[in-house]
């Protein structure tokens, strides 16, 4: 049992993608009924998993493709986490995006270049060394760009032009440093506390040099400025890309990696030790106060959501780089939080450009009136982002901030204040204008949306205030993370 | 009959028998390809359960005699052969019939098995006449002016090629006294010998397309069919490429200024191809640029393998052969394929609206995949293995212009991938799928048996480090 | 052995004017011609190297006539297709 | 003699010289011909009348024949004048090779590691010719192989179909002289066969003789062997590789060893390989020269 569970959660969407590639777009039923199939068969799979991870089972698959070269998929605490945001977020995502691309053309390729979007996600999370991680990662990339140039308007080309240089050189920068890991160190294993031994000591230049390439590798998806300008040209792609893979997957996959990188390669010790923490806290500090400044300034709703993904994905990797035990909860938690929040601001967007035609902010007037459960998930989601207790957002800041004391960088505590008066600065106006202005004249009354479209916001909605209301039960994003924090700080 | 005779004669049997009944040529041609699959694996599997399989022809000694040798670098080159022509036969014997392939590639399959398994200079001589033959036999036969242009220079060239072989062989004779593999030792012992060696290796250059003597070669594989470009491309030129890798791994520590010369040009051959390869407005022109830069990333990987008995970095540049091979033939059946349905093969064109991408186009992306070497296809394990042993070595330079090969190879193929993701509001709404062919099957298994490569790449290299005999 | 010597310098000096004549002439039958004596500049000097005391090895003496054939073939498929590279291009 | 040999040598140089710069292309491929006479003179003196018998039938015969056939079809290039550069970097290039090759050659290297071996083996060999036991005995993969070259080339001119030679009819005075060649050539390709056992010649030899004479023939427009028998040719051409093949895997079968004819039987197994491949040879060498095959 132990190596089968993760081999069937990669197969329920890596085995299912070249199957939805095959069909014929026409064969619409097949394929969304097969594609929900595979996508609730891995929420249930995941479920099963975590069960089991939490009383302490253990799950491995390995198969050497070389000597010295070994994928190996398991399943820790951290994996779990992961693995159950995108299970859950994909299945929502998926009924979406059917009712979404209703009519439209190429279905059978965007479905199944989602599944191998997935497929690489989970392949990330239950990577068990870094050579695995390596090879999702890439993956990640092939199977995203189809789904950014999927209009196939030269500006969306364009888009999927500069989004492959920039993961593509990523990629470089990263198989670089994980070679030069490897000649030096073996194979490098994911294990807590990291995996380093007397190399730190003996090459320290060569693994600084190796800890700035891995970190720009998968700094490149996690959007650090100034990294991140892809991001918010990829928004060309339809809404439900938009919202799994450039919400979720795509930089999650970075942030995650940073994660490994930092907790189960180095080590939060060697990390501090060799003088990479503060930096890399420096970096993530400029991306959160550069990626609000500039949502500020955007009118395009989707352009502004994806400037606030650069700066709120950074919360993790500040939470990770803070060497604190709390900051690392606050982080680790907000890997889900911002998540499920800002799918709902996507899925929500998504919802008023199909059913009302509005893509600028400019244009939300009347909102509330037009499209009330829409613009009440939006609000959730917003109001989470700025950090309104009893709202996800809130926790995570809380332990970012009460972290930034503990580690002594008081500092963090004025960003934080910073970064939320500029989050409440973008989102403030948007559900002004939405719940307190007219509705323009000669608006016309837009279409009406089938349940796909409706369902999914509302329930990541609620999941946003769940995760903040039942912050403290075990199985919250928050009670998962202090399990993996006592692992990784002991 | 041992399995090195039949792999050898079988071939040039089927040649026979091709070229005397025309109407049953696919047939006779499609088996002799699927038997001689068959020997390939089962002498794989001898070599991995007893080592190295040698025989000395009608039992004399060499010097004077010559003997076949199959270890493991021959038998991955053999099953690359193998794998390849079991493709390109499929797709040749469903698609139209052209009378004159099927001897043509039987004396290439011929020719490709004896030099592999061959221990004999002059031998290997003759069997690259024979391939040098056949594969211009395969340019002229698209029967276009530009080909028999190109198969004219290409014919040339290749003799050229052969000829500085031949004088290297000779001044060899001079120097050491004999011709097998066991003079190359010896030649490198002396001034004379690297005299003869540098010959030698200079011929094969020519041969193997290696920049800056791959002038004749973006025209002959550009201009021939699309089958007969994909055994150009993925085989003839690794013919040359395999005599180099062994006569390094043959001469030891002593072919180190060869080496050093070999890298230098698979460096420019690297740039200089892709640089091509960006420009080029025709996708078959691209292709064939992007196997100059291809070969000039074996050609480097060969050239910085060090001394070959204390490195494994010559295991790589056989990696990166085999994984090109799979790769390339796929791309240039996809290609053909392409070029087939739409009527032209002009990138610009390649959006255009009466048709959807079909199977080619995903062929085509999936070999692109491979070629760059991104994971987890064989061409990526390669890499990994040719950075980290240039890591071990200090090998900086050379790393970094791998990557910036590599970032230009991904430049040049997304041109054309980008172009095959088309839809949206450069596709007609009535726009249809192209149907199925067997064309698309063979380029389709190809391609994906080069991304599966990876996953399977200790094959191989358990095979690559099977002691020399 | 200084008949030898005088065949050998005879050999070079096949190989070289070859050579010089392979990368001057644009010519398709001055290549064909340029090939010939190249591969006979070779013979010559294999043979030159095959004299020993006890006559002349036989083994370099089979490699040549096997090249003289090899030569042959060659040279008839090269002057094929010359025929008609000039031929399309009249067309 | 050492004077001959050096004026000899001189003389083939010059030849070459006048082949590769001549003006005038009759003139060039005369010149080549009188340049592969003078080799095969020279490779006599060398002690290697095998050879010079196969330069003198192929090297300078067939070949000048075939340059003949296509001397006016293949027009001369326009002469661009070429950068001084280029005349400069090919006299490097053929200076520097010509003297490596000189001075690799005359510095002492090993001893051939052959002859002992070939005068032990030459008795279990079947024949008495040393170059014909290394040919069809020692390295018969070798000759198989050229064998195969020789199909390659057939195949290759197959693929492209090049114009039939014209045949000019040369009027009653030859007639007679062809009624006496036929019969000529096969006696002298017959014995050159079997010759080849013991004393110079050889299957090449006579496939060449004869092939000599059927183009002869064939050009005197005394006999028209491709109205007659292209299709036998055909046949005959690809019969060679076959019978060679298959008696490679039938040794095979019986010894064991690929190619290693049994004990006692090698001269007989020689001389029924050797009597297939003449043939074949010829047949090939004709239809290279002629054109396998009619244009459409």
């Amino acid at each position: 049992m132990s190596s089968v569970l993760p081999l069937a959660i990669l197969m329920t969407s890596l085995g299912v993608a070249p199957v939805i590639l095959m069909m014929p777009d026409s064969a619409r039923r097949l394929r969304t009924g097969f594609n929900l199939a595979a996508a609730s068969l891995k929420v249930a799979l995941v479920a099963w998993l975590s069960y089991e991870v939490a009383h302490g089972a253990s799950f491995d698959l390995r198969h050497s493709i070389a000597p010295g070269l070994e994928l190996h998929l398991q399943a820790d605490a951290l994996s779990v986490l992961f693995l159950a945001l995108s299970s859950i977020l994909w299945l929502l995502t998926t009924i979406y995006a059917v009712g979404y691309l209703e009519g439209g053309t190429d279905r059978s390729r965007f479905f199944g270049f989602f599944s191998l979007c997935v497929a690489s996600t989970v392949g990330i999370a239950m990577a068990g060394n870094l050579f695995t991680f390596l090879v999702f990662f890439e993956l990640l990339t092939l199977a995203t760009w189809p789904l950014v140039v999927h209009r196939g308007t030269s500006e969306a080309h364009r888009a999927g032009r500069i989004y492959l240089a920039y993961t593509l050189g990523g990629g470089l920068a990263l198989t670089l440093g994980t070679i030069w890991l490897y000649a030096l160190a073996g194979e490098v294993a994911f294990e807590p506390r990291g995996v380093l031994g007397e190399l730190p000591q003996t090459a320290p230049l060569a693994l600084t040099a190796i800890f700035v390439l891995l970190i720009a590798g998968v700094g490149v998806k996690a959007a650090l400025v100034p990294l991140h300008g892809w991001l918010p040209l990829s928004m060309v792609a339809p809404a439900p890309v938009s919202a799994l893979l450039h919400a979720v997957a795509v930089v999650k996959a970075g942030a995650f990696g940073i994660m490994r990188i930092v907790y189960d390669v180095y080590g939060v010790e060697t990390v501090q030790a060799m003088g990479l923490a503060a930096p890399l806290a420096g970096l993530a500090a400029l991306t959160i106060l550069w990626g609000s400044f500039r949502a500020l300034t955007q009118d395009d709703l989707k352009k502004r959501l994806a400037y606030s993904t650069v700066s709120q994905v950074s919360y993790i990797t500040l939470g990770v780089a803070l060497i604190s035990p709390v900051a690392a909860i606050g982080g680790l938690a907000h890997l889900v939080h911002q998540g499920i929040m800002k799918i709902t601001l996507f899925l929500a967007a998504g919802n008023f450009a199909e059913g009302e035609g509005v893509k600028t902010v400019r244009a939300m007037d009347g909102m509330g009136q037009r499209m009330p459960g829409a613009m009440l998930a939006f609000t959730v989601g917003a109001l989470g982002m700025i950090g309104i207790p009893p709202l996800a957002g809130f926790v995570s800041k809380w332990y970012l901030g009460a972290g930034g004391l503990d580690a002594g960088q008081p500092m963090v505590i004025a960003l934080l204040a910073g970064s939320s008066l500029l989050n409440a600065a973008y989102f403030l106006p948007i559900l002004y204008r939405g719940w307190f202005c007219p509705v323009p004249e000669g608006a016309t009354p837009g279409r009406r949306l089938g349940w796909m479209l409706a369902i999914p916001p509302a329930t990541t909605a609620t999941l946003v205030l769940a995760a903040g209301l039942l912050a403290s039960a075990p199985f919250s994003p928050l009670g998962w993370t202090r399990f993996i924090v006592s692992l990784e700080y002991l | 009959m041992s399995d090195i005779s039949l792999i050898v004669l079988l071939p040039l049997l089927a040649a026979v028998l091709t070229a005397a009944l025309p109407p049953q040529a696919a047939a006779v041609g499609a088996l002799a390809t699927a038997l001689n699959a068959l020997l390939a694996a089962n002498l794989g599997r001898q070599i991995l359960q007893g080592g190295p399989v040698t025989e000395a022809i009608g039992d004399w000694a060499a010097p004077l005699g010559i003997a076949f040798v199959a270890d493991g670098l021959a038998g991955v080159m053999l099953a690359m052969t193998a794998i390849v022509g079991l493709a390109v036969s499929l797709q040749a014997a469903a698609g139209p019939a052209r009378a004159g392939f099927w001897p043509l590639w039987m004396a290439t399959l011929g020719a490709l098995n004896g030099l592999f398994l061959s221990s004999d200079l002059f031998n290997i001589y003759v069997a690259f006449e024979i391939l040098g033959l056949a594969a211009v036999g395969l340019t002229a036969l698209a029967g276009t002016r530009a080909a028999l242009r190109a198969a004219f220079d290409y014919l040339t060239a290749g003799l050229v090629g052969s000829l500085l072989v031949l004088l290297g062989i000779a001044l060899s004779y001079s120097v050491t006294g004999r011709v097998d593999m066991e003079a190359v030792v010896l030649l490198t012992q002396s001034d004379t010998g690297r005299i003869a060696l540098a010959l030698i290796a200079a011929g094969l250059v020519v041969k193997a397309a290696l920049f800056p003597l791959h002038f004749w070669m973006p025209a002959a594989h550009s201009s021939a069919a699309p089958a007969a470009s994909a055994l150009l491309s993925a085989l003839v030129v690794k013919g040359a490429l395999y005599l180099v890798l062994r006569l390094s791994l043959e001469g030891g520590a002593g072919t180190e200024f060869l080496r050093n010369t070999l890298a230098v040009l698979g460096a420019g051959g690297m740039l200089w191809g892709a640089w091509n390869a960006l420009r080029a407005e025709r996708l078959k022109l691209l292709v064939a640029h992007s196997t100059v830069a291809q070969i000039g990333l074996i050609a480097l990987a060969i050239g910085v393998a060090g001394n070959p008995f204390e490195t494994g970095l010559w295991q790589a540049a056989a990696l990166l052969m085999l994984s090109h091979a799979l790769a390339k033939a796929a791309m240039f059946l996809a290609v053909g394929r392409i070029a087939e349905a739409l009527g032209h093969d002009r990138i610009s064109g390649l959006n255009r609206e009466e048709l959807r991408p079909g199977p080619a186009e995903f062929a085509f992306a999936i070999a692109a995949i491979s070629l760059v070497g991104l994971p987890p296809t064989a061409g990526f394990i390669g890499k990994w293995f040719l950075i980290e042993g240039l890591i071990d070595e200090g090998g900086i330079h050379w790393i970094a212009l791998i990557l910036l090969g590599t970032a230009l190879s991904a430049a040049y193929l997304s041109r054309v991938v980008s172009r095959c993701l088309r839809g949206g509001p450069h596709v007609a709404a009535t726009a249809q799928r192209p149907p199925w062919r067997t064309g698309d099957v063979a380029a389709l298994g190809l391609a994906t048996g080069a991304l599966l490569l990876g996953l399977a790449a200790a094959l191989p290299i358990t095979l690559l480090e099977t002691p020399f005999a | 052995m200084i008949s030898d010597f005088a065949f050998l310098l005879s050999g070079a000096g096949l190989i070289g004017l070859a050579l010089f004549r392979l990368a001057t002439s644009a010519d398709l039958l001055m290549r064909v011609l340029g090939l010939n004596v190249l591969a006979i500049g070779i013979a010559m000097v294999l043979l030159v190297a095959a004299r020993g005391a006890a006559g002349t090895d036989a083994v370099p003496q089979a490699f040549i006539l096997t090249g003289i054939v090899v030569l042959v073939g060659v040279t008839a498929a090269l002057l094929a297709l010359a025929e008609r590279v000039a031929e399309a291009r009249d067309e | 003699m050492m004077v001959f040999d050096a004026v000899l040598a001189a003389a083939c140089l010059v030849a070459a010289a006048m082949a590769l710069f001549a003006r005038d292309r009759i003139a060039a491929v005369a010149a080549f011909l009188v340049m592969g006479l003078l080799i095969a003179l020279a490779w006599l003196r060398l002690g290697a009348p095998d050879v010079a018998l196969a330069e003198a039938a192929i090297g300078a015969g067939l070949t000048g024949a075939l340059l003949l056939r296509s001397a006016h079809r293949i027009p001369a290039a326009p002469t661009k004048p070429l950068p001084s550069a280029q005349w400069l970097g090919a006299g490097v290039l053929s200076v520097a090779v010509g003297g490596a090759i000189v001075w690799t050659s005359m510095s002492i290297g090993a001893a051939p590691a052959y002859p002992p071996l070939v005068a032990v083996a030459v008795p279990e060999s079947g024949v008495e010719n040393p170059v014909t036991a290394v040919l069809l005995n020692f390295r018969a993969w070798d000759t198989l192989l050229e064998i195969a070259v020789l199909f390659a080339a057939l195949a290759v001119v197959a693929v492209v179909k090049p114009v039939r030679p014209r045949i000019a009819p040369l009027g009653p005075l030859m007639l007679p002289f062809a009624r006496v060649v036929l019969p000529l050539t096969i006696l002298l390709a017959g014995h050159l066969l079997w010759q080849g056992g013991h004393a110079p010649g050889g299957a090449f030899q006579a496939g060449a003789v004869l092939a000599g004479g059927a183009i002869a023939l064939g050009l005197s427009g005394a006999v028209r062997p491709i109205r007659w028998g292209r299709a036998g040719l055909a046949w005959l051409s690809i019969l060679g590789l076959a019978a060679f093949a298959v008696a490679a895997l039938a040794a095979e079968l019986l010894t064991g060893a690929l190619l290693g004819y049994p004990a006692g039987a090698a001269k007989a197994w020689i001389i029924a390989i050797e009597s297939a491949l003449t043939l074949s040879i010829a047949a090939t060498l004709l239809l290279l020269f002629f054109g396998p095959a009619e244009r459409h």
